[in-house]
C-alpha cells in the first residue's frame, strides 16, 4: 500500500549546519501522528521541508506515491497537502469568511479566473461557510483577520489549512499560547476538522500530544529516533533521556 | 585605447564614481537603516548647498563646510521628529510619500529665498585650478607634474612629437577625499555603534527595543538628521563643483536611487562598489563610438536604414552611457534582486 | 528595606477600552511573585503598564520612586527588566546581535555576560551567528529572556517564559528563575503553566477581569479549590 | 487605518444600483453644468485620468506593487493609438475612431506582458526599483528614438477621420467627451467587477500575505502577473483616450512625472478603496490645469496638502469619506454637523491667513512688473505695506487659535460618537 | 481699435526645469507690453496673461483652452519647439473647427526649422532666428577663421540637438571642406552630471572648436569641465546668454565661448535703457529680444489692419517690414519667418565700450560680427495653406 506522507533519509543543512540528519517516516492514510522532540530539533524545519517552503538537501520525500521534493509549496499544495504556520499567518485585511475563501478556491477549480464573479460561486461560499462554522467563528465572520484575538487567530489558521480540502494536514503547534480550557477545546476541534484526513502535528503540551494522537514520532537532532503507539513511546529509554522524564510532562500527560 | 587617455578616463571614472558615493551616503545610511526611501534626499542635497553660498558669502568657505550641513543635518531632524515619525507606523508607502511631499516644499522654499535662478557659489580660491596635470608625449610617455604644467612642457618644439596636457582639477580631489571621508564616517556608524542595530530591531519591534533601554525616537530622529547632513556636505562640495540651481535636485534624483538599489539594500559596502563601477562604466562607455551596425557589419551583415530596428541597432556605446546605469539597475534586480553586495530584498 | 515595586490602584487603557480596573500589588526585593490568570485577564496589561507601554492610572512605584508616565527606555534605564510574551525577537539580527541590544550600555554588563547566557543555553552559543529569524520557536524563547538579562536588570518581569519549550527545557528555566533570585533579582513572573509556577514562587496573585482576585503563598492557592476553580480553570 | 472594508459582491443590491446609476449621471450631465472648453477638456481629462488611477490602482491598493512607472504603459497605448489613427488618417487601415481606445488597450496589455514578466518577478521594494529603472529607460530611449516617438513635438494626429456614424465626427469635444464618459463607466464597472473576482480576492490575498498564499495552492507570482497585464491594458485605455483627446502624443506621456502623480493622487484619493482613485484622478486634474493657473505656488500647495495628508489621513479622502459614512449609518452625522461647521469656518480663516501671506511673498518675487498691488479672495492688498503683513498675520494668528479650540471641540465630539458606535456594537454582539 | 486692450496669452513654463527662463521671459513680455501700450502706431493697450505650461505639450493645450475661454486671440510661447508643435496643431484645428474666433500664435524662441518648413502654418509667427540660419551665420563666420581645423560636435540627444548637428556638419561641407569633423557625441538630454569623460574625449580627438546646441545645465557643465581640464578648444555656442548660463560662465570662460544670436547686449540705442530700466526694475537681465519684436510687429500690423481681428492682423502681418531694435526686419510671407541681422558674440571682460554685464558678472558678449537678414536667411520648402 502506498503512504499518505513517505520521507526517506532527508537532510537539510543551512550553511554548514545540518539540521535534518537523514529522517526516515512513513504515515500512513488516515493516520493521526504527533511529532516531539527538544527545541530547535528540527521539527518545523521538517514541516518546512515537506511543504516544500525550503528544498532538501538529499533524500526523497513522497506524497501519496508520488515525489513532491524539489516542488514549489503551490505545486505541493495542488497536490493534498495543507499546513499550519507556528506563527500566525493570515491575509490580515481580509475578513474571516475571505482569508477561508481564498483557501478553497484553487481545490475548487477556480485558478486564476477574472471572468467569473465570487459572489455567484456557490459551491466555494458554501464550503467557505461550512468552514467558518467549524471553526466557530461564525459570529466574526465579517471581522478583520487583524482584530481577531489570539485563540481566533489560531483558529483562523486551522480554517485556512483545512478549508483547502487537502487530506494531508500539517499543524505547527497550533495550541501554543492558549490556556488550559481554551487548549481542551481547541484539540476537540481539531479532531473534527481533521476527521478523516491524515494528520501531522507538532506539540510540546504532552497533554495535546496523548489526547491527540495513534502514533508519536520523536524526533532529536534531526533524526527520528521513535516512530510508535504512545504508550511504547512513553516507556522509551531512549525518548525519556532526551526528551521526556521529567515530572512536567508526566503531569500534562496524565491530565489528557 | 591610448595609455593617456586610459589613464585619464579612469581617473575620471573613480571620482565620478566617488562623487556618486558622495551623493548617495546619506541616502543609503537612511536606507540601511531605517528602510525610507527618502526622496527629499536630493532636496536636502540642494539646500546644502544653497545654505553654502549664502554661508560663503558671509564668512567664507570652510567655515559653510561645518555650517551647510548642519543646517540641513537639523532640518532633516525636524522633519523626522514632526512629519515622518508620524507616519511610520502606517508603512513605508506613506514614509515615501510624505517625503515625496517634502521634496516639493523644499523646492519652492529654496526658490522663494534663493529666488529661480542659478547663484553664483565658486570653488574656493585655495582649491581652484589643478592639482595636477598630466603631460603626455608620444616620445617620452606619461608624466604628472604638480599643479599647473609650464607651457613649454605642453607645447612640442618637435612637430613629429604630439604632446598633450590634460589637468585634474584641485576641487574634484578634494570631493574625492569627502567621499572617502563620508565611507569611512558611515562605515564607522554602522559598525563601531549599535545605532544601526536599535534601529533595524527597532523596525520590527519598537516597544521591544525601548523596554531594553534604548530612546529609539531619538536615534531616529538622529540617523535621518545624520543622513541629511551627509546630503547637505554633498551639496555644499557638489554646489560648486556643478551649478547651484533649482533643478540641480532633479538631476541627481534618481540616479542616487541608482546607486543604493543596484549596491543592495542597505549595504554600505555595496554602494560604495555600486557607485565605482558605474563611475567607471560610464566613463568608458562616453568613450566607445561604436553600435549594433558596427557590429553586424564586422560580422558582415550589411545594415542599411531601412533594416528592421535600424533607430536602435544605430545608437552608439557612447550616446546611451548617461542611461546604462538604469539598465544596469534593472538587469541587477532581475538576476540578483539583493543588488551586488546586500542582504535582504526590501 | 524598601519595596522593589508597588502597584496602587492601578488602572490602564488601550485607546479608550479600559482593561485594568484598579490593581493593587507589590513585589518586595529578592522574591519572585507570578501573576496568574486565564486568558485575557489583563496580566500582559499589568506588565506593559509598568514597563511604560500601555497608558495608565493610578501609582507604580518602583523603589518609592513613581515611574507611571516615564518613558520606556528611561523604566528600563531604572532596573526593571520586561520579557514580552510571543518572542519578540529581532528576526534580522543574529542572535549575538540580539544579545548586545539588550545591554544598555555597549559593553556594559553587570551581573551576567555573554559567556552566563551561552552557558545557559548552550543551544544558544550553536546558533550564536544565525539570524534570529530562523531560530525554532523554543530557541526564540530562549534567546528573548537572555536578552533582558544581559540588561543586569533588578526586577525582571517575564511573560509566559516557557510557552513552546520542551517539557524539560521548562524545568530549566525554573531552575535558572530560581538562580536569578539568589543572585538578588526579583521577578515577577507571568505563567500559564500552574505547577511551575506554584513550585517556584513565593507569593503569587491571581488576576481576574482586570482585578486582583487572590493574593497569597502557593499554598495557600493550592487550598482554595474556589479561587482555582473560578479565577484559573474552566 | 483600521477601517478598511471589504466588496462583497452581492448581485441586486439595491444600494449598488443606486451608485452606479449616480455614477451614470453624473458622467452624463457634468458637460452640461460646467460647459466652457476648458471644463469640457478638464471632464476629459478626469475621464481619462479616473481610467488610469483605477488601473493603477490594482497594483498599488490591491495588490501591495509600487509602481514608479506605470505611465509607461498608458503612455505607449497613447503612441500606438496616434500611430493607428494616422494610418486610418492615410488610408492604410479601416477602424471606426470610437474603437480606437482598445488599440491602446491592447498595446498596454502587450508591453505589460513583456515588461511585467521580469517586472513581477519581485514584490516589494525590487518591484518598485525595477519599475523605476524601467520607467527611466523608457523615457530616455523616447528621446532617441524620433523615428516612432516624435522627438520633441511628438507624433500629431486628427480624430477627425473616416466617416462618422450619425454625424458623431468626435471634432468637437463634447463628443470626444462621451466617448470618454463611456469608456470611463465601462471601464470602472470591469475593474470592479473584477474586485469580486477570484483573481481579485486572490491579489488581495497576495498583498496581505503573499507567503501563505503559496501554501493555499497559487503562484504569487503568476497573481502578479496577470493582474499587472490587467492593469496595463486598462492603463493602456486610458493612454489611448487620451492620444485622441489631445490629438498630440509627445515623449512626457511615459516620464516619470506621469507615474509619480498617479501615485500620489491614487494616495490622495484613497487606495484601500476602489473609489479612492477616482477622487484623486478628479483632483489630478484640478491640480494641473486649474490650480497652476490660479496660483503660482501651487507646488508649494500641493507638496503641504501632501505632507498633510499623509501624516492625519493615511487612508486618503476615500477613508475620511467611509468614516463619516459609518456615522452616518448610525444616524449620527447631524450631530457632528455643528463641530464640522465651526472647523471648516476657523480653518478657512487659518488657510485665508496664510494663503495670503504666501501669495504676497510669491507675488513679490514674481510679479513685481505688475506693480505691488495684487488681488487675492477679492481684495486688493499691498504686498509692500507693513499694514497687509500685519494684518495677514493677525488673521492667521486668530484662525490657528480658533481652529485649534474648534478642533478640541470636534475631536472631543467625534471620540464621543465613536465610543457610542462602538457601544451599540458590542450590544449588538453580545444579543 | 483704438484705445483697445489686446489680451495675451503667455502660455511657457513656470515651473520645472525651465522655471527661471519662463519666469525672465513673462517678465520681460509684461514690461515689453507696458512699453509698447505708451506708444505703438495703433493705440492699442496690451496685456499679458502668464499661464504655466509646465513645459509640456500636453499642458499647453490645457493652457490654449483656458486662453481661449478668457477671451484672448493672440498667443506667444517659445520654450520648447514639443509645445510649439503642440500649440500649431491645435490653434490650427481650433481656428478651422471654430471659425471667427481664430487666434494667432507668435512664437518668440522655438527654433525647430520644422516650425516654418514641413509643419508652417498659417497662423503661425516666428520671431527668433531658426536653427538653421543661425547654424549659416555662425558657420560663416568660421568660414573666416582660419585657425579652425578640427571640429568636435556635441549636442543633445534630442530634435534640436540633433538639428544643430546635420545644420552644422552640412554648412561646413559647403563653406570650409578643410575643416575635418573630429567626432560627434549625442548625449541625453538633462542627464549628464558628469562631462569630463566627454570633455576627455574631446581633447584626445585634438579638437581646437566645439560646437554646440546645449542649453541650460547641459551647457554651463560641458564649459565648466572642459575648463577645469584645461581644454583650451573655443565654444561656439547657441544659448550662452540664457538665464543662469552667464553665472555658470563665468571668468572660466573668457575669450573661449561664442554665441549667434539675433541681439546682443550691448547694442546700444533704445535697448539700452530698455536693458537698464529692466534691471533696475527685476534685478534682472532683458535678453530675448523677441518680446519687443512681438509687439513692435502687432502693433505695426493692428495699426494696418485697422483691426484688432486675429483675421485681419494675420493678413497684414505676412510680409509686413518694420523697424525694431536690430534694424529693419521682415515678417517673409513664404512661410511667416521673420528675416532678421545676426550677430556673432564673445565671452569677455565688460569694458568701457561693452559695458553691459549680465548677472552681474563683470563678464559679457561683445559683439565681433554681425551679418545682414540676408546672410543669414535660408530658404523654404513650406506650401502655405491660406484660409
Ligand atoms: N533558514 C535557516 N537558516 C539557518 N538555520 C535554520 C534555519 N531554519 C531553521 N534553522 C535552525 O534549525 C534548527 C531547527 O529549527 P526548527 O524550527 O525546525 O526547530 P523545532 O524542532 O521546530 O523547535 P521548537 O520546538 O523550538 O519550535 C534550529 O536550530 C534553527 O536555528
Ligand atoms: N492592543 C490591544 N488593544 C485593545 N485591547 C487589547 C489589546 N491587547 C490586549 N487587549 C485586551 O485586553 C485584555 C487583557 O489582555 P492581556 O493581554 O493583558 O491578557 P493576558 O492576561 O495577558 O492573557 P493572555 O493569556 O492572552 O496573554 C483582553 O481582553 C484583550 O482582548
Ligand atoms: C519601499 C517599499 C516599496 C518596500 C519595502 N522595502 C518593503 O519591504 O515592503
Ligand atoms: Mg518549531
Ligand atoms: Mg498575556
Amino acid at each position: 500500500m502506498s503512504f499518505a506522507l513517505e520521507l526517506n533519509n532527508v537532510r537539510k543543512a543551512f550553511g554548514k549546519t545540518e539540521i535534518i540528519r537523514g529522517a526516515n517516516l512513513k504515515v500512513a492514510p488516515g493516520e493521526r501522528v504527533a511529532i516531539i522532540g527538544p527545541n530547535g530539533a528540527g521539527k518545523s524545519t521538517l514541516f518546512n521541508l515537506i511543504s516544500g517552503r525550503f528544498g532538501i538537501s538529499s533524500g526523497e520525500i513522497l506524497l501519496k506515491g508520488k515525489r513532491i521534493d524539489g516542488r514549489t509549496p503551490y505545486e505541493i499544495n495542488r497536490q493534498g497537502l495543507a499546513r499550519s504556520f507556528q506563527v500566525s499567518n493570515l491575509f490580515h485585511r481580509l475578513s474571516v469568511f475571505e482569508n477561508i475563501r481564498c483557501a478553497v478556491l484553487w481545490s475548487l477549480g477556480y485558478r486564476y479566473s477574472f471572468w467569473k464573479f465570487l459572489g455567484n460561486l456557490d459551491d466555494a461560499n458554501e464550503r467557505a461557510e461550512q468552514v467558518v462554522e467549524m471553526i466557530k467563528l461564525d459570529r466574526k465572520r465579517d471581522v478583520l483577520a487583524m482584530n481577531l484575538t489570539y485563540a481566533e487567530q489560531r483558529a483562523l489558521e486551522i480554517g485556512i489549512t483545512i478549508a483547502g480540502g487537502g487530506d494531508v494536514i500539517l499543524l505547527d503547534e497550533p495550541t501554543a499560547g492558549m490556556s488550559k480550557s481554551e487548549t481542551k477545546r481547541f484539540i476537540q476541534l481539531i479532531r473534527e476538522v481533521t476527521e478523516g484526513k491524515t494528520l501531522l502535528t507538532v506539540e510540546h503540551d504532552m497533554g495535546v500530544v496523548f489526547g491527540l494522537a495513534d502514533k508519536i514520532a520523536v524526533l532529536v537532532y534531526g533524526e527520528v529516533i521513535a516512530f510508535d503507539k504512545p504508550e511504547a513511546v512513553r516507556a522509551n529509554v531512549r525518548v525519556q533521556e532526551a526528551y521526556l522524564g521529567s515530572v512536567l510532562a508526566e503531569q500534562q500527560a496524565a491530565g489528557a | 585605447m591610448e595609455s593617456s587617455f586610459f589613464t585619464i578616463s579612469m581617473l575620471n571614472g573613480v571620482s565620478y564614481g566617488l562623487l556618486l558615493f558622495m551623493l548617495s551616503s546619506g541616502l543609503t545610511l537612511i536606507f540601511s537603516m531605517m528602510g525610507v526611501l527618502n526622496f527629499a534626499h536630493a532636496s536636502f542635497y540642494m539646500l546644502g548647498a544653497y545654505v553654502a553660498f549664502t554661508t560663503a558669502e558671509l564668512v567664507g568657505f570652510w567655515p559653510a563646510l561645518l555650517v551647510a550641513p548642519l543646517v540641513v543635518g537639523g532640518v532633516g531632524a525636524l522633519f523626522e521628529k514632526y512629519c515622518l515619525r508620524r507616519v511610520h507606523k502606517f508603512g513605508h508607502v506613506p514614509e515615501l510619500l510624505i517625503t515625496f511631499g517634502l521634496s516639493y516644499v523644499l523646492l519652492e522654499l529654496v526658490q522663494l529665498v534663493w529666488g529661480r535662478s542659478a547663484v553664483n557659489y565658486r570653488v574656493p580660491a585655495a582649491l581652484d585650478g589643478p592639482l595636477f596635470t598630466i603631460v603626455s608625449s608620444s616620445a617620452s610617455g606619461l608624466d604628472f607634474v604638480w599643479r599647473q604644467a609650464p607651457a613649454q612642457l605642453c607645447n612640442s618644439v618637435d612637430p613629429s612629437v604630439v604632446v598633450s596636457c590634460t589637468q585634474f582639477p584641485a576641487y574634484r580631489g578634494f570631493m574625492m577625499l569627502v567621499a572617502i571621508f563620508m565611507l569611512v564616517a558611515v562605515w564607522l556608524l554602522l559598525t563601531r555603534t549599535r545605532i544601526g542595530l536599535v534601529i533595524q530591531a527597532a523596525l520590527t519591534h519598537p516597544e521591544t527595543v525601548e523596554a531594553l533601554g534604548h530612546n529609539v525616537p531619538r536615534v531616529f530622529m538622529l540617523v535621518f538628521g545624520g543622513g541629511a547632513a551627509l546630503a547637505g556636505l554633498a551639496g555644499v562640495i557638489g554646489g560648486n563643483a556643478f551649478v547651484t540651481e533649482p533643478g540641480m535636485a532633479a538631476t541627481v534624483g534618481s540616479i542616487i536611487f541608482v546607486v543604493v538599489v543596484v549596491g543592495g539594500m542597505g549595504s554600505l559596502a555595496g554602494a560604495f562598489l555600486a557607485s565605482l563601477l558605474i563611475g567607471v562604466i560610464q566613463t568608458f562607455a562616453v568613450a566607445v563610438d561604436y553600435s549594433l551596425v558596427n557590429l553586424f557589419s564586422y560580422a558582415g551583415w550589411a545594415i542599411t536604414p531601412e533594416t528592421f530596428g535600424y533607430p536602435v541597432l544605430r545608437l552608439t556605446v557612447s550616446q546611451v552611457a548617461p542611461i546604462l546605469p538604469y539598465l544596469f539597475l534593472v538587469l541587477i534586480l532581475i538576476f540578483r534582486p539583493r543588488g551586488l553586495l546586500g542582504t535582504r530584498e526590501g | 528595606m524598601t519595596t522593589m515595586l508597588q502597584l496602587d490602584n492601578l488602572h490602564a487603557f488601550y485607546g479608550k477600552s479600559h482593561i485594568l480596573h484598579g490593581v493593587t500589588m507589590n513585589v518586595q526585593p529578592g522574591e519572585i511573585v507570578s501573576l496568574l490568570g486565564r486568558n485575557g485577564s489583563g496580566r500582559s496589561t499589568t506588565v506593559k503598564t509598568i514597563m511604560g507601554l500601555v497608558d495608565g492610572q493610578g501609582s507604580i512605584r518602583f523603589r518609592d520612586q513613581e515611574i507611571l508616565g516615564h518613558q520606556a527606555f528611561d523604566i528600563a534605564h531604572r532596573g526593571i527588566g520586561y520579557v514580552p510574551e510571543n518572542r519578540d525577537i529581532f528576526p534580522k539580527l543574529t542572535v549575538h546581535q540580539n544579545l548586545l541590544l539588550g545591554q544598555k550600555r555597549k559593553g556594559v554588563s553587570g551581573r551576567w555576560s555573554f559567556d552566563d547566557m551561552y552557558g545557559m543555553f548552550p543551544r544558544l552559543k550553536e546558533r550564536q551567528h544565525t539570524e534570529a529569524g530562523v531560530l525554532s520557536g523554543g530557541e526564540q524563547q530562549m534567546l528573548t529572556l537572555c536578552r533582558t538579562l544581559m540588561g543586569d536588570p533588578d526586577l525582571i518581569m517575564i511573560d509566559e517564559p516557557t510557552e513552546g519549550l520542551a517539557p524539560k527545557i521548562v524545568e530549566l528555566v525554573a531552575e535558572y528563575l530560581k538562580e536569578l533570585k539568589r543572585r538578588g533579582v526579583s521577578v515577577l513572573l507571568v505563567e500559564q503553566k500552574l505547577t511551575i509556577a506554584l513550585e517556584i514562587s513565593q507569593r503569587c496573585y491571581v488576576m481576574g477581569h482586570g482585578r486582583i482576585v487572590f493574593e497569597g503563598t502557593p499554598a495557600d492557592l493550592r487550598n482554595n479549590a474556589y479561587v482555582r476553580k473560578e479565577w484559573l480553570e474552566v | 487605518m483600521s477601517n478598511v472594508t471589504n466588496f462583497h459582491f452581492k448581485p441586486y443590491n439595491v444600494g449598488r444600483w443606486i451608485i452606479w446609476g449616480a455614477y451614470a449621471l453624473v458622467l452624463l450631465i457634468a458637460p452640461l453644468l460646467f460647459s466652457s472648453s476648458l471644463s469640457t477638456t478638464m471632464l476629459s481629462q478626469m475621464g481619462i485620468a479616473i481610467i488610469a488611477c483605477l488601473a493603477y490602482n490594482m497594483l498599488l491598493g490591491q495588490g501591495g506593487m509600487l509602481s514608479f512607472g506605470h505611465a509607461v504603459y498608458s503612455g505607449l497605448g497613447s503612441f500606438l493609438t496616434i500611430h493607428t489613427l494616422n494610418m486610418v488618417s492615410n488610408g492604410e487601415l479601416q477602424l471606426p475612431v470610437s474603437l480606437m481606445p482598445l488599440v491602446g488597450g491592447l498595446a498596454g496589455l502587450a508591453f505589460a506582458v513583456l515588461l511585467g514578466y521580469v517586472t513581477t518577478k519581485k514584490a516589494g521594494t525590487p518591484f518598485a526599483m525595477i519599475t523605476l529603472g524601467i520607467g527611466e529607460l523608457v523615457w530616455a530611449m523616447s528621446l532617441m528614438f524620433p523615428e516612432f516617438f516624435g522627438g520633441e513635438g511628438g507624433i500629431t494626429g486628427n480624430r477627425v477621420t473616416g466617416k462618422g456614424w450619425f454625424g458623431i465626427s468626435f471634432g468637437p469635444q463634447i463628443q470626444l467627451y462621451y466617448l470618454i464618459a463611456v469608456y470611463c463607466f465601462v471601464c470602472t464597472a470591469l475593474m470592479f467587477a473584477f474586485t469580486g473576482t477570484p483573481l481579485g480576492r486572490m491579489l488581495n490575498a497576495v498583498r496581505d500575505n503573499p507567503e501563505r498564499v503559496e501554501f493555499i495552492g497559487y503562484n504569487t507570482q503568476r497573481v502578479r502577473y496577470i493582474a499587472f497585464i490587467l492593469s496595463g491594458f486598462f492603463a493602456g485605455i486610458s493612454g489611448g483616450l487620451a492620444a485622441l483627446n489631445f490629438e498630440i502624443v509627445t515623449a512626457e506621456v511615459v516620464g516619470a512625472g506621469r507615474s509619480g502623480a498617479y501615485l500620489l493622487f491614487v494616495f490622495l484619493g484613497g487606495a484601500t478603496f476602489f473609489f479612492g482613485p477616482i477622487i484623486g484622478a478628479v483632483l489630478m486634474v484640478i491640480a494641473f490645469v486649474l490650480l497652476s493657473e490660479l496660483t503660482k505656488a501651487w507646488l508649494l500647495y500641493l507638496g503641504l496638502v501632501f505632507m498633510f495628508m499623509v501624516m492625519f489621513a493615511p487612508g486618503g479622502i476615500a477613508s475620511l469619506i467611509m468614516m463619516n459614512v459609518r456615522v452616518a449609518a448610525y444616524g449620527k452625522l447631524r450631530r457632528l454637523w455643528p463641530a464640522y461647521a465651526k472647523l471648516a469656518a476657523t480653518a478657512l480663516l487659518m488657510l485665508a491667513g496664510a494663503a495670503s501671506m504666501i501669495e504676497m511673498v510669491y507675488h513679490l518675487q514674481l510679479n513685481e512688473a505688475l506693480g505691488p498691488e495684487m488681488r487675492f479672495l477679492g481684495l486688493t492688498l499691498n504686498t509692500k505695506g507693513v499694514g497687509t503683513w500685519l494684518g495677514a498675520t493677525v488673521v492667521l494668528a486668530i484662525g490657528v487659535g480658533l481652529f485649534e479650540w474648534a478642533r478640541r471641540r470636534f475631536a472631543q465630539e467625534w471620540n464621543e460618537v465613536q465610543e457610542e458606535i462602538e457601544h451599540l456594537n458590542r450590544r449588538r454582539e453580545a444579543l | 481699435q483704438k484705445g483697445e486692450t489686446v489680451k495675451v496669452a503667455w502660455i511657457d513654463p513656470l515651473s520645472g526645469l525651465m522655471a527661471t527662463v519662463g519666469q525672465n521671459q513673462l517678465k520681460s513680455f509684461q514690461f515689453m507690453a507696458e512699453h509698447f501700450s505708451k506708444k505703438n502706431p495703433a493705440g492699442v493697450k496690451f496685456e499679458v496673461i502668464g499661464i504655466d505650461n509646465k513645459l509640456s505639450p500636453q499642458e499647453s493645450l490645457n493652457s490654449l483652452k483656458s486662453a481661449i475661454d478668457q477671451g484672448v486671440r493672440y498667443v506667444v510661447q517659445g520654450n520648447g519647439s514639443g509645445a510649439a508643435l503642440a500649440l500649431i496643431d491645435a490653434i490650427n484645428k481650433h481656428n478651422e473647427r471654430n471659425p471667427g474666433k481664430e487666434v494667432v500664435y507668435l512664437n518668440y524662441a522655438a527654433v525647430d526649422p520644422d516650425l516654418t518648413n514641413s509643419k508652417c502654418s498659417y497662423w503661425h509667427f516666428r520671431l527668433d532666428a531658426d536653427t538653421s540660419m543661425k547654424m549659416e551665420a555662425l558657420t560663416t563666420f568660421m568660414k573666416e577663421q582660419a585657425e579652425i581645423k578640427k571640429v568636435y560636435l556635441i549636442n543633445q540627444n534630442y530634435a534640436h540637438g540633433h538639428q544643430v548637428a546635420k545644420y552644422a556638419k552640412e554648412n561646413l561641407k559647403r563653406k570650409r571642406p578643410d575643416v575635418q569633423v573630429v567626432g560627434e557625441d549625442l548625449h541625453p538630454l538633462a542627464q549628464v552630471r558628469d562631462f569630463a569623460p566627454y570633455i576627455s574625449k574631446i581633447k584626445a580627438s585634438g579638437a581646437d572648436t566645439v560646437i554646440t546646441g546645449n542649453w541650460g545645465s547641459d551647457l554651463t557643465l560641458l564649459i565648466k569641465a572642459a575648463n577645469d581640464a584645461g581644454l583650451n578648444a573655443k565654444f561656439y555656442t547657441y544659448y550662452g546668454g540664457v538665464s543662469g548660463t552667464p553665472t555658470a560662465m563665468g571668468s572660466a570662460a573668457d575669450g573661449r565661448v561664442y554665441q549667434v544670436s539675433y541681439n546682443h547686449y550691448n547694442m546700444g540705442g533704445e535697448t539700452a535703457k530698455l536693458m537698464a530700466d529692466f534691471k533696475q526694475r527685476f534685478n534682472d537681465d532683458w535678453y530675448t529680444g523677441a518680446t519687443y519684436h512681438a509687439f513692435a510687429l502687432l502693433g505695426e500690423a493692428m495699426a494696418r489692419a485697422k483691426s484688432t481681428d486675429p483675421v485681419k492682423v494675420a493678413a497684414a502681418m505676412e510680409g509686413l517690414r518694420f523697424k525694431s531694435f536690430n534694424g529693419e526686419v521682415e515678417m517673409r510671407k513664404g512661410d511667416h519667418q521673420l528675416q532678421q541681422g545676426l550677430f556673432i558674440t564673445k565671452w569677455q571682460k565688460a569694458d568701457a565700450k561693452h559695458s553691459y554685464s549680465p548677472e552681474n558678472t563683470g563678464y559679457t558678449f561683445a559683439p565681433v560680427k554681425q551679418y545682414d537678414a540676408y546672410v543669414a536667411s535660408t530658404p523654404t520648402s513650406c506650401q502655405m495653406k491660406r484660409p
